[in-house]
């Protein structure tokens, strides 16, 4: 009896797992994908001070250290009553924004661009960011880099460091921006969104020119009609430092406007004996499996359903590329998960053009970017939206400032059910019998891929990795094959 | 913890300082004072040279307790070891907390020179507080397999 | 880190210390342990190590190339480390290629059971095997000794110390806090058991101190600091003012006369306030030095401003300075002797014997200053309202050998209280009734006293007295004072009236011993009494080098012992000073420039101010002939840089390792 | 032939991968200089790619994240058969890093939190992922996770460590030319300079000559001086028990050093010597205040530990359970 086994999943962060079991007829039964990872962070919060949850909690990824810096320092605010002063604010989502556009870029270019950039089914040794830098040639492959670079050391050095910074306070930041790193923001913003429409280029060029693609990406394999969460601005408008999360239906009808200190009454977590992974989903309509559909309380982050609570971007450039996009894909909302890719060249521009806004306002360099708070313990919420979706940090403290009860909810996780609808269904389509063949396995990664999902982050449990392993089953729970990707 | 053990002995380092503890520890034997085996001293010069990694490498070792013992406050013949020592070990004693580790585990006690029976009664005192708490059991460190 | 002649051969010698330590442990099973354990090359047991047989195996061992590592497990470090290091050092190694562990102290003396004994002994074997493997040769860095010396309080002990060395041809500077010299036995008539006149034995030595080129004395003054180490000592001494120049000053007493004052109502001090002086006095007339003191607190121009003044015109010498303010004086001193003395047990403590409540109760210091020639009386006994005492009581023990006062005896109220009957019944022809727990006499010629005492008839009645009442019983009793004792020799409970009592309060230490301790670094007994570093084998020295012990301050003594133990002060001293130089114990501390990151952390740490950073180099350095080698700053020290010489981290850890080594 | 090396990551949160990725362009010329034959995070190799190789044919293994799993330990032994050297790179693998922090709790303690207690969570029967289940279509099983986090030397034999969380770029990149160029100092080293943060310190020369603390503050209570010694501001810096390379970066951004380039090499137990020293440099001699003014620390472990818990001495919280398990 032959074996398959994809082990372990590769280009995201973090860990994961499909179990597929097919029927008698060699089709597609049911797949499951299991995270077997758990790092406990809520657990062992609690008992440490309240002001450390900024750098602890950002431990949790590596990747986008800076949304679980921010949540947590945004929760403190809370937690602490403290209202940081404008300047600090204002430097807070610069650096925020700052950070978008990298991690947007790193995804699009190394971890979910090779799919399309290099070709789904291309030879492994080339599916990587090595062969993107092959396909559009080096100086694109460069500037990508030197982009992200100095984006990052402008991170690095206003922040303290770029993986775990340290400058979150609760009521500001620990110290105000410079002029030179104000002027480095402003120089870096202008390439940012320089780079932002090269992406787009990119994507019209290798993936919209490409009919197998757009049929790929609007094929019903990766479409599920789900509800949609994102944080809005007051003017309903894409943001990603602050502001109410709104969700909409699957028709793309409002369906709750909420403060993040609500989330208790909007959401809850599902837990399932087969994953450390614990799966959101809305209360109001309640947890029904894992379905789509207005009756299920299945719902979707991160770009493509920021762009669907949405009702625009807030910016011009994002704003016109978000038009293009819901144009060719059949109007709002969008339900089709590698659209995400798209999504995610328009936030980076956003980002971008949010940033240059932000480093010309001549307030950002007032050196007043600490409120000293008066009252120590509490509770506290914080939201950002993450590259990956909407993150909330709740913490509870002692008198003595020291945490009694700490509760994440990560981006992917609300992503979780959607995502395993998503592998269950790519499975269902691309896999008839035991015969698969390794591009065709990739599509199947490609299905969760196009989440940029964060096992890592949704899981901030228990240190412990596991590779993902495709393994087909026959009805009887025999091992048909277990694809270990060669 | 489990009700005491009456044939468990435990073991308990000692660190004393040369000038008050010690000298009272000789003093003790001098005036044949006998208490309990359990505990084995570790001179220093001062109780200030205490570093807190002695206290858990003497843990980490096997030692189900740990006592030590300086000048009383004022006497430190150098005049200020003792109180480092005191605030080395207070802080040591929250973290050990903390660990899940009983506070009568590590005990400071101030001890003249002329204390020959403070010497003895604390040993003893020990010796049965740290009997009655069981062995420390301390999980072991992870050891690689030789490779 | 390794010793320069190879991989460490370490020698065992376990002692048997006779049976001290073979009555408890099984010496063959430590030996055979021993010689189980990582390096060591020998194993040995002897009957005493300290012993030259012993010191020779040691030596031997070394010279035939078996050994270059030693261990000897035997009694306190404290008591002979110094012997082993020499045997050590004999053998052609390092002295410090050395480690000892206590078996004796720590262990036999200490443990009930013999396995368990034996077993402890292993440890501590153990973990000094474990040590000495990673001892490192050291340098035992020498310091030059200062010449001159000092002697705190100028009683007999101090004076007869301080002539020793003046005579020697040393420079001492005397110290005392009072206006004049000669302590306590100054105030005596006769001294025990000779009977001869204290003054005349005390003054000539008074007069010789002042009459001595090499000694500076400085009386009516205290020491307020002390700082650096042995043989190099700087001492800061108060010189209170007395307003009269002590060079000018004859002792001419005629300011005296002609204080405004025409009679003295100021309690008199040296006489026990049983007469009275004027602001301006002398404590007596051999007073050393013969000089005046204006007593602010009761001299009229000091309290009011106002008074002619009539002494500054009466001094020929024009010695009067009302202007003198307090001077502070700094002397550096290679070696110091404290003669601090005692005070006496404060009666007022015992109700029962009613002093303080009875006028005709009397301490046995005032006592001594009534029989005295120059003492208020001019020597004759009599009562406060000036009659003749007929019969007298003298009470033992009074705040002695008692555990609601002073377990310890007081050594000399004995043979003083004999004397005192003697010179009592000598001078009043009073019936004298001595009550004794036990006549202790120890000394020479001390006994001898005793029987004189018993055929001059004075009776003594053997029990602890149980109070003093004036409560008469009998018609007998009437207007005198009862003595309720128990007569242990009749078994019987008995009153005695007498007109006198004589309480002989016992000796305790000065109510400023403990700061005085503190101000020179050395240690105290439970009792008080400042302690010597080995009772037995170095009953002058203490635990801080360069700082010696004379007379009552250390214990109870009278007066043969007190000059006898003065005299060896002295000699301890001269030894130092002519040597010239002492070796200072090698456990300083230091920093590894490379390892240090200039955190500062140790630099306010030190006690001693020895660490300094150097600002160029961006290191923390240790001067290490100030270091006194507490470690302080090694433990606190973040990252190991700081280490000290014989306990680094690395010795400590093994050694904890070793201790744990339960076999 | 270029030198063949993995990547590994195992509990770790990938910003050691990260840390790789930004060497940018210098990424470039490494994967130049050599053959990188296995890097989950980011290129598509699985382990038969590794299991393939001989025994040692990797010239170097860099592995991050540290050890809870069986298959991790698998992995880890794996590449420790094939590769001449081994790096533990970065804190978790050096010293147990922040998740390390794990180990102050059991594993069933922590599992009861996570799906037990918390606040989100559905009205739900208790139900615990299960290391076993059988669901509709079969049977699904996950991994055991061991009771406590172990550093990657507590595993395996590791030949150097790189410090850090992240490890700095600077480091890296000495380390990588130095496995280029032959030119790793002695076995068992730690890959960056052995003496502590204070050195690199630019505000060392605002440091008292002699350093005391009158009470110890908390970040969030004070206005930073963005230039005077913050351990003379009562703030809690591990810059003097710390190792530098890092640049200082933290103080530069106004924050006190947390510790994450652990100690030096004379140091056995991180923690214990930086308590040591910060309870030295407090002004309290009588007990009562200075266990007050302690007290204030509010969070030893997580303060001093916050990143070598399961490297120190005491490893992990004592637990009940843990009684059977004492060290022989």
């Amino acid at each position: 009896m032959s074996q398959i086994l994809i082990d372990p999943i590769t280009r995201l962060e973090g860990h994961g797992k499909i179990q597929i079991f097919l029927n008698d007829e060699g089709e597609v039964d049911r797949a499951y994908l299991e995270i077997p990872e758990l790092r406990g962070f809520e657990a062992f919060a609690r008992g440490r001070r309240a002001e450390d949850m900024p750098q602890i909690t950002s431990r949790i990824c590596g990747v986008c250290p800076m949304a679980h810096h921010m949540a947590a320092t945004k929760a403190l605010d809370d937690l602490f009553q403290v209202e940081p002063p404008p300047a600090a604010r204002k430097v807070r989502e610069l650096i925020y924004d700052a950070f978008i556009v990298e991690d947007h870029a790193l995804h699009f270019f190394y971890l979910g661009g090779p799919d399309f950039v290099v070709g789904p089914s291309a030879p492994k040794g080339e599916r990587n960011v090595l062969g993107v830098v092959e396909k559009v040639g080096l100086e694109i492959g460069q500037e990508v880099i030197a982009v992200r670079k100095q984006l990052r050391d402008l991170i690095g050095f206003a922040a303290g460091k770029v993986i775990h910074p340290v400058f979150g306070l609760p009521g500001g930041v620990s110290r105000p921006l410079t002029p030179e790193l104000q002027e480095g923001f402003q120089a870096a913003a202008g390439r940012a969104v320089d780079l932002g429409t090269l992406a787009l280029r990119l994507f019209r060029e290798l993936v919209l020119a490409n009919p197998t693609y757009v049929e790929m990406i609007t094929s019903e394999t990766y479409t599920h009609r789900t509800y949609s969460m994102g944080l809005v601005d007051p003017q309903d408008r894409v943001t990603f430092y602050d502001g109410r999360i709104r969700v909409t239906d699957p028709s793309g009808g409002e369906f709750a406007v909420f403060d993040a200190r609500d989330y208790l009454t909007r959401v809850a977590e599902h837990v399932e004996p087969w994953t450390y992974m614990k799966f959101c989903y809305l209360r109001d309509v309640g947890w029904h499996g894992f379905e789509d559909g207005p009756e299920s309380g299945v719902y979707s982050v991160a770009p493509l359903a920021r762009l669907n609570v949405a009702a625009g971007m807030a910016t011009p450039i994002a704003q016109e590329a978000s038009e293009e996009m819901v144009s060719t894909l059949g109007g709002k909302p969008v339900h089709h998960t590698l659209a995400n890719h798209w999504a995610r060249i328009i936030e980076l521009i956003q980002a971008a053009e949010r940033m240059t806004e932000l480093a010309a306002d001549p307030e950002i360099l007032n050196p007043d970017v600490r409120t000293i708070p008066t009252e120590t313990g509490g509770e506290g919420v914080g939201v950002v939206e993450a590259p990956r979706g909407t993150l909330i940090h709740h913490f509870r403290a002692d008198e003595q400032g020291l945490i009694t009860d700490a509760n994440l909810i990560v981006a992917t996780q609300n992503n979780a059910a959607r995502i395993a609808l998503s592998v269950d269904k790519a499975a269902r389509a691309l896999i008839h019998g035991v015969d698969v063949d390794e591009g065709l396995l990739n599509q199947v990664e490609m299905a969760f891929r196009a989440y940029d999902p964060c096992f890592g982050c949704a899981t901030h449990s228990l240190p412990g990795q596991m590779p993902l392993v495709l393994c087909i089953r026959d009805p009887r729970g025999g091992i048909l094959r277990e694809i270990r990707r060669d | 913890m489990s009700e005491p053990d009456e044939t468990f002995e435990p073991r308990i380092v000692a660190f004393f300082c040369n000038w008050c503890t010690y000298t009272a520890a000789d003093l003790a034997g001098i005036s044949r004072m006998t208490y309990a085996p359990n505990v084995r001293v570790v001179r220093l010069m001062c109780s200030g040279r205490l570093d807190p990694q002695f206290v858990l490498a003497a843990l980490r070792d096997g030692a189900d307790g740990v006592l030590i013992g300086g000048c009383h406050p004022g006497d430190c013949h150098y005049q200020l070891g003792n109180y480092n020592a005191q605030r080395r070990v207070l802080l040591l004693k929250r973290m050990l907390r903390a660990m899940g580790i009983e506070d009568e585990r590590v005990r400071l006690e101030w001890i003249s020179a002329a204390e020959g029976e403070k010497v003895q009664r604390v040993c003893n005192e020990m010796t049965e507080q740290v009997r009655a708490l069981g062995p420390l059991h301390l999980a072991a460190v992870p050891r690689r397999e030789a490779s | 880190m390794q010793a320069h002649d190879g991989a460490p051969k370490i020698g065992v010698y376990i002692c048997h210390c006779g049976l001290n330590i073979a009555g408890k442990i099984d010496v063959e099973q430590v030996v055979a342990f021993a010689a189980t354990l990582p390096n060591v090359a020998v194993a040995r047991d002897y009957r005493f190590m300290c012993s030259d047989p012993g010191q020779d195996l040691i030596r031997q061992d070394i010279d035939d190339g078996l050994v270059n590592r030693v261990v000897v497990a035997s009694c306190s470090p404290l008591m002979h480390e110094a012997t082993f290091r020499r045997a050590t050092a004999a053998g052609g190694i390092s002295p410090f290629f050395f480690q000892m562990a206590s078996i004796r102290e720590h262990v036999s003396w200490v443990t009930a059971d013999q396995q368990d004994a034996t077993e402890k002994a292993k440890a501590l074997v153990a973990a000094a095997v474990r040590r000495v493997a990673l001892h490192e040769p050291l340098e035992r860095r020498q310091s030059p000794v200062l010449p001159d010396a000092m002697v705190v309080g100028a009683g007999i002990a101090g004076i007869h110390a301080a002539l020793t060395m003046a005579n020697a041809g040393k420079h001492v500077y005397l110290i005392e806090r009072e206006s004049t010299i000669g302590g306590h036995m100054a105030r005596f008539d006769k001294t025990f058991p000779t009977l001869d006149c204290a003054a005349c034995i005390l003054t000539p030595k008074m007069s010789e101190v002042r009459a001595n080129p090499n000694i500076t004395l400085w009386t009516y003054a205290d020491v307020v600091s002390v700082e650096g180490y042995t043989g190099n000592f700087t001492v800061r001494v108060r010189r209170r003012p007395r307003y009269v120049d002590e060079d000018l000053c004859t002792g001419c007493l005629a300011c005296i006369d002609a204080c405004i004052n025409k009679k003295a109502k100021v309690p008199d001090e040296w006489n026990e306030g049983l007469s009275k002086r004027k602001p301006i006095y002398i404590p007596f007339p051999q007073a050393t030095p013969p000089v005046v003191v204006v007593d602010p607190e009761t001299c009229i121009w000091f309290k009011t401003g106002k008074c002619p003044r009539p002494c500054i015109d009466a001094c020929e010498r024009d010695a009067f300075d009302f202007e003198q303010q307090e001077r502070i004086e700094e002397v550096k001193v290679g070696a110091i002797v404290l003669a601090t003395g005692f005070k006496e047990f404060d009666a007022t403590r015992i109700p029962a014997y009613g002093y303080g409540r009875y006028p005709n109760v009397y301490t046995s210091v005032e006592v001594e200053r009534l029989v005295n020639a120059t003492g208020p009386t001019q020597g004759e006994i009599v009562l406060r309202d000036g009659t003749r005492p007929q019969t007298v009581g003298i009470i033992h023990c009074v705040g002695s050998r008692d555990e609601r006062y002073n377990a310890y005896c007081s050594r000399v109220c004995c043979m003083y209280s004999l004397k005192l009957a003697h010179l009592i019944r000598e001078r009043s022809g009073a019936e004298v009734y001595d009550f004794y727990i036990d006549m202790r006499t120890a000394g020479k010629g001390y006994e001898e006293f005793y029987d004189k005492l018993m055929q001059e008839g004075t009776h003594f009645v053997r029990g602890r007295v149980a109070g003093v009442t004036d409560e008469a019983t009998t018609p007998e009793e009437e207007g005198k004072l009862i003595v309720r004792a128990e007569d242990t020799l009749l078994g019987a409970a008995r009153r005695i009236p007498v007109d006198m009592v004589v309480l002989a309060v016992g000796l305790e230490p000065q109510p400023d011993a403990q700061d005085v301790r503190r101000l020179f670094n050395i240690g105290c007994g439970a009792e008080g009494f400042f302690t010597e570093r080995h009772p037995k084998l170095a009953p002058v020295s203490t635990f801080t080098d360069g700082i010696f012990l004379a007379g009552a301050c250390q214990g109870p003594k009278d007066i043969p012992d007190s000059v006898a133990q003065a005299g060896a002060a002295a000699a301890e001293v001269l030894a130092m000073v002519d040597r010239g130089m002492v070796e200072l114990e090698p456990s300083t501390a230091f920093i590894d420039p490379a390892a240090c990151s200039g955190c500062r952390t140790c630099v306010g740490l030190c006690p001693f101010a020895a660490i300094t950073f150097d600002h160029d180099r961006n290191v923390a350095e240790v001067n290490e002939v100030v270091c006194k080698g507490c470690g302080i700053c090694v433990g606190a020290c973040p990252t190991g840089a700081a280490q000290q010489h014989l306990f680094t981290d690395e010795e400590i850890f093994n050694e904890i390792e070793g201790v744990l080594a339960y076999v | 032939m270029k030198p063949k090396v993995a990547f590994y990551w195992c509990a770790s949160c990938g910003g050691c991968e990260e840390a790789v990725v930004d060497l940018g362009e210098e990424l470039l010329t490494v994967a130049d200089a050599v053959d990188i034959v296995f890097w989950p995070v980011a290129m598509d190799f699985k382990t038969s790619d590794v299991e393939a190789l001989a025994d040692g044919e990797l010239a170097a293994a860099f592995v991050n994240g540290a050890i809870r799993t069986s298959e991790e330990e698998e992995m880890v032994r794996l590449l420790r058969r094939k590769a001449q050297v081994v790096v533990a790179f970065g804190a978790c693998a050096w010293l147990g890093g922040i998740p390390g922090l794990a180990n102050l709790y059991g594993r069933r303690s922590i599992l009861d939190y996570v799906y037990g207690e918390e606040p989100s969570l559905e009205e739900h029967d208790g139900a615990r992922p299960q290391e076993e289940t059988d669901v509709a279509e079969g049977h699904v099983s996950l991994p055991t996770f061991d009771d406590d986090v172990r550093t990657l030397d507590q595993v395996i034999e590791v030949d150097y460590f790189l410090p850090g969380c992240p490890p700095p770029g600077e480091l890296i990149r000495t380390a990588i030319t130095a496995l280029i160029e032959g030119t790793l100092p002695e076995k068992g080293s730690v890959l960056a300079p052995d003496v502590a943060l204070c050195s690199d310190c630019p505000r060392l020369p605002s440091k008292p000559e002699k350093p005391s603390v009158k009470r110890f503050v908390r970040p969030h209570q004070v206005q930073i001086d963005p230039d005077l010694c913050l351990l003379a501001q009562g703030l809690i810096c591990l810059g003097p028990a710390t190792r530098s390379g890092c640049g200082a970066v933290c103080i530069a951004a106004n924050m006190p050093c947390t510790g994450c380039m652990g100690p030096v090499s004379r140091v056995v137990d991180h923690g214990a010597k930086a308590m040591s020293a910060m309870a030295s440099l407090l002004e309290a001699d009588d007990e009562a205040e200075a266990d007050a003014l302690i007290g204030e620390i509010a969070d030893p472990v997580g303060t001093f530990y916050r990143y070598s818990l399961p490297a120190s001495l005491l490893h992990r919280r004592r637990e009940p359970e843990a009684a059977g398990r004492s060290p022989s």
